[in-house]
């Protein structure tokens, strides 16, 4: 790829503004999910499958893939101007977030021509929905543990077993899944394998799993002699493992959210400060009170060290010191803190705190509760924080495994 | 070595005989009536509780512990029903128990005779009411009070809105605040009093608890319905005080419970070939949850001990609240992170507890609150 | 024993109170140790061993203990009410705290009628002065694997190895020591003895440990060689480890404290709301200040829970749920606030939290910043915070071994 | 999936090329002339620093590379030297680099042309100078002053007293704050000016720093001693600022080598059989000591970025300075407790770092006193 036109670059950049100015949906009379893990409703699913694939056809995701297959060929630059467009209007999220952020770097990175040719461009308009199926209901840290079982029969695998925590699972037309070929392998890891899994089909059944919140947005997944094409197989039998790390890899770093757009919304120091400006403690709006502003400053603060992390991460002389470290550090630290941010909203309420979605009593209509909770799922999914602890501890300050 | 910090503090704590006996009487009771699926089961109810329990309690005689023999009860202090209340906590049991008594304390206090005549008896034996006292300023301070009343040659005419009114539905009298004459005033309405369409259930945290929006406009009560103005300030924060003590004591109950709730979880659920509660990270923060837990029940006693004493009392009731508040408000997080993906369902009871720990401490004050309060109390 | 007297232990109170408040040095102008673990020149040791033996002759040390034996032989409620008076006027502390605290119980329940002769008087009256021997340099919390060698040979046995962390041990008259006699028994823990060895001798060195303070307190001891009498052998070869932990058990429960004083000198919230009011913080007493009132207030309630722990403890039906709850976790919970104290306390002080001990800038004469470097004593020493975590959780919570 | 966490905030951080090279050279250099021995041995000599140091410093052209080159310096920005006190705070030198730089760039600041000229070239080349601003009432408001300068027929008089003037012994200006006019001001004080016995060395928590009480009654410097008094105050925010970025990038990289010391313990010493390192309750706590660092390691690298940007510098060093101080405390707390019995020693490197800790949070504000500020400035 040749050096990126400024003049084409800023041309296109006024262009996306304009555009998510003017197409972003207000007013919406639901409840728009907050990340891609809490699409609860065909209405929810709807809209948002509807949105992705207007953004998708505006230009606005996908701008660096390949045109071949869908995308529109452009330097990474593009796209992030675009996204970070996205950001700024607060645009509803990407629905199809295990496609965007998962399948398709993978594909593009390991899939054949024709594995590209066939999937790629429906992750962008979000005509194909993808799921993931690692976690299993009995080893939910221990992916390497994975017992469902895949057997090969003649041109076809026969799939035997459960996934859980499948975000859009009811949706879903592939799974990325993780499955076990060979029991008899020398170590487990080696014994698993990796498939782009079709979801409609018999023998698979979905049964969505109720939240914390209350809500739906995950399903458990149950495979019972369920048969797939043997063309399904990623790679060769025994290379699951190794893929399955790769795609996990794609979460972060350099490489993260190249297909563009984002797939949570997250909250903005902007949003709590607004929520301490109108809610009250003690008769007085909170944002008055000393040690509420200590505290919202000290939120502030570690917000902007969340990002100043990930820029440093990409200025060598500033990252060299334990290569890795920001970056297999950025899950635990926005986690954490995103639970933390959402707790100290709660107590600014008063006793308004006490509502729930949907009472016109609550703050924001409880999307501070209703946050707090759902939180959990980052601080559980994809290796809890204590596994991230254990991962950082082990792998970037060389401690020795326990 | 024993340190011998605070030795000259003199701590206070005890525990009557009759305490003594109630902590295993209704650590028993509440065991029995609410299993987990008892609890579930009531979630989709529309009253939230089994009016049978309701009439056993009554029964038992526990709702007139801390009403004069005269009016029926059998006239000890409130303190006394901290163990009852805390076991209710520990099953997660929703009545409009502490609803009931802290109404039946207010009438005591600021009731004129012929109230007290009329309604404590009532009170003492299982005629449940409640207490109208949030405003949508979310205001703690309980004289913050814009709704207000007024003698018209009909009545008292009342108007403004109340919020998280607790089991408004199954009450039958209401202790309502308002302003009168420009100053707090607590007004008797009975049920029948309000309009049609006056209470609307509120969406709160709590899947547990019923709670109620008041529309006032329009109600009209008999002109003897107001309780005696001036003891209403004084009332009000006694009010404070007794509902801070009662959520102090359900808070110390459930932080015991979902503690237990995790612990099991941990002693049997395996992770990497290693049952999960023998990793230090759970381990240890279950320690520290379990200290905040103990730390927070001596506050609690020591709270129920010194209740009736002049300022000693608040000092006790305000640290109970502040410390159960913290503890179980950690416990139940970190009950929700340590069950790991099925923490993260609704059929894990985490939640529960985590959400009724949110209800808690938004009413009546949460630590920041009271440790304001304590400061201008003892710095 | 007989029921109390309670005009009589009015009486004894009224007494001791009187007697305190006359006999209390003040002004001294020297730093007093704060704790039994900070003697560190000849001079503080001289005086501490004085005003013991002033309260022992006065009748308010070991009034509980037999009077055969040099003790008052009267109810523990006598002794309690002096310590309760001690403690009121801030007495210097009980400088024989091994002895008071650990030999000395230790031999009245199963010591012999002659090691109780010898040894508790001079225990009482600080003539004899006691240290303990069980840490060793490579095993800090791992008792049971002590590697000091005790060998019989007729009459004697020989000693060799090291203990650290000994209080006192320059000034130190004996020591209970746990040495291994039996290299070969079937556990490491069955091949250890316990020994009331003489620390004046040939073959007994020590060294003086500089804490991080900069000041002593501590000794290593070497044993080279030693040879003491075969009659330091408490109960039987191999039973070390039972009555070492029999010692520990001391420091907490309804028996700790039964000699009566106290060898800790504990900050009293008093003391830090004095600090709050003369302390400057942005040109104002740091009391005026809402955040610190708050932090203050909240030590002041977690001050006030140690206390109620230990006096709920004594209450069966509030102690029930959990055995031991109270009783083990009191040490994790007093170290661990005592130190979060003194941390605070010097927050307190604006650029004053600079000094150290003996500038005259510093506020208290550095007693705060003293005060938590000395603090780690006692969240490292007797078993870390860490330790006693690992105690508590599976003792009192039950949860499995790691 | 990657969060999206405040993508509209675009924070800032970039690195020159300068820094980045200087970063590699201060590494090697400051390890190489300060191993720990080096530190434990100066820890009992009277200056607390070698000379021979000094020079090699000065003849690299550290000492002048805020000065503008008119003045013999290099005229960079502040932030350029955050690279090399971030090693010298890696290895616990201690030297009168960061009160010259700081001297240097007040006298940039408000110096009248005449003392530029005269002083600038001498600072940018090796003479060392220190600042006398704090005074008894411990405060970091740097405005609240009460010692004093008045003309007089003799020249410019000083009266009261100044405390934590570090390195004061080898500093051959001081400069001094004082009220002027009742109005704050800054006066240069050469070291000849001192009465004798004027300076007494203090005893400070930090083992390995000098500092020293100055007395300025009696002191008597020419009239032309006092600085632009219209830009006192100004400069005295100037001064805050700069020394809290100086100070941040001590403690951040104390805080690097204080991590990295106790890990090298941990993979080292074993208990119960096992590596210490590989229990969580330290492991754990390692690693949230580490991100700690990182968290502060990136805002002082935003700090040195934006530190001449009106505005959003000050934001940015208050939060580098905050959270500088909060991490390396709370790694430096950590190591001792970590080190066990040896972490109790003096001989265990943990308490110097631990100590200096608490002398760097001390000086020019905690982190209460910065978010503070910062609510201020944000909200």
């Amino acid at each position: 790829m040749t050096a990126v036109d400024q003049k084409q670059l800023q041309e296109f950049k006024q262009q996306a503004e304009a555009w998510f100015a003017e197409n972003t949906p207000r007013e919406v009379d639901f409840m728009l999910p907050l990340t891609f893990m809490e699409v609860g409703t065909d209405q929810q699913f709807e809209f948002l499958r509807a949105w992705q694939n207007k953004v998708y056809e505006a230009g606005y995701l996908g701008a660096h893939w390949p045109k071949e297959f869908g995308g529109g060929g452009l330097d990474r630059a593009f796209q992030d101007v675009a996204t970070k467009a996205m950001a700024a209007e607060r645009t509803p999220i990407m629905l199809n977030a295990i496609g965007l952020n998962w399948t398709g770097p993978l594909l593009l990175d390991r899939g054949s021509e024709e594995e590209k040719k066939k999937y790629i461009k429906g992750i962008l308009s979000a005509e194909e929905i993808w799921c993931q199926g690692f976690s299993e209901p009995d080893h939910g840290s221990d992916l390497g543990n994975a017992q469902t079982r895949a057997v090969r029969e003649g041109d076809e695998y026969v799939i035997n077993g459960s996934k859980i925590w499948t975000t859009q699972g009811n949706y879903a037309d592939y799974m990325i899944l993780l499955a076990r070929t060979n029991p008899q392998a020398e170590s487990k890891y080696k014994g698993l394998s990796f498939f782009l899994s079709p979801m409609k089909g018999q023998g698979i059944e979905t049964v969505p799993i109720r939240k914390l919140t209350g809500e739906y947005g995950f399903t458990q997944t149950f495979f019972d002699n369920a048969r797939i094409p043997a063309s399904c197989l990623m790679g060769q039998e025994g290379e699951g493992w190794l893929i399955a790390m790769q795609t996990l890899e794609y979460e972060r770093g350099a490489r993260s959210g190249q297909a563009g757009g984002h797939v949570m919304m997250s909250a903005d120091p902007a949003d709590i400060l607004e929520l301490a400006r109108h809610a009250q403690i003690n008769g007085k709006p909170a944002i008055e009170d000393p040690a509420i502003r200590e505290e919202l400053v000290a939120l502030m603060t570690e917000a902007r060290a969340l990002g100043l992390n990930s820029r440093r991460d990409k200025i060598q002389p500033l990252a060299q010191d334990r290569p890795m470290s920001l970056a297999l550090g950025s899950k635990l630290a926005s986690t954490d803190f995103y639970q933390r941010l959402n707790a100290f909203a709660i107590a600014m309420q008063g006793t308004r705190a006490a509502y729930y979605v949907g009472d016109p009593q609550a703050h924001d209509n409880g999307v501070w509760q209703r946050g707090y909770l759902n939180s959990f799922s980052a601080t559980i999914g994809g290796g809890t924080s204590q596994i991230q602890r254990n991962i950082i501890g082990e792998h970037v300050l060389g401690l020795p495994k326990g | 070595m024993s340190a011998l910090i605070n030795a000259g503090l003199t701590p206070s704590i005890g525990l009557s005989e009759e305490q003594a006996q109630l902590i295993d009487i209704a650590q028993n009771f509440c065991r029995d009536k609410s299993p987990i699926d008892q609890v579930r089961k009531l979630l989709d109810d529309d009253t939230g509780f089994d009016p049978a329990v309701w009439r056993e309690i009554a029964e038992l005689g526990w709702l007139g512990i801390g009403v004069p023999e005269e009016f029926g009860g059998i006239g000890l202090g409130l303190g006394e029903l901290v163990p009852i209340v805390e076991q209710m906590g520990r099953h997660l049991m929703a009545l409009p128990f502490v609803s009931t008594i802290v109404a039946a304390q207010a009438i005591l206090h600021a009731g004129t005779s012929q109230q007290q005549q009329k309604y404590l008896p009532a009170l003492a034996s299982g005629t449940a009411a409640s207490l109208a006292l949030c405003e949508e300023n979310a205001d703690w301070d309980l004289e913050n009070i814009s709704c207000t009343a007024s003698q018209t040659d009909q009545g008292l005419v009342l108007s403004g809105r109340k919020f998280l009114v607790t089991d408004a539905h199954q009450a039958e009298l209401f202790i309502v605040s308002v302003r009168y004459d420009d100053k707090p005033a607590l007004v008797i309405v009975p049920r029948a009093a309000l309009a049609e369409g006056a209470m609307s259930r509120e969406k709160i945290i709590d899947d547990t608890r019923r709670s109620y929006a008041l529309d006032l406009n329009g109600v009209c009560v008999d002109a003897d319905s107001l309780m005696e103005q001036a003891k209403a300030a004084e009332t009000l924060a006694y009010i404070e005080l007794a509902s801070s003590l009662l959520l102090a004591a359900e808070m110390v109950g459930g932080a015991y419970n979902v503690i237990d709730y995790t612990l099991d979880y941990l002693k049997t659920r395996k992770q990497f070939g290693k049952l999960i509660g023998s990793y230090q990270s759970l381990k240890h923060t279950m320690v520290d949850a379990h200290m905040g837990y103990e730390r927070a029940r001596s506050h609690l006693y020591s709270a129920a001990y010194l209740f009736d004493q002049q300022g000693e009392g608040e000092v006790a009731v305000r640290m109970a609240k502040a410390e159960a508040n913290e503890a179980f408000s950690f416990a139940a997080d970190r009950a929700i992170q340590f069950h790991g993906g099925f923490g993260f369902t609704y059929d894990c009871d985490a939640q529960l507890y985590r959400r009724r720990a949110i209800w808690c401490s938004a009413l009546h004050g949460d630590a920041r609150y009271h440790r304001r309060k304590l400061a201008d109390l003892m710095l």
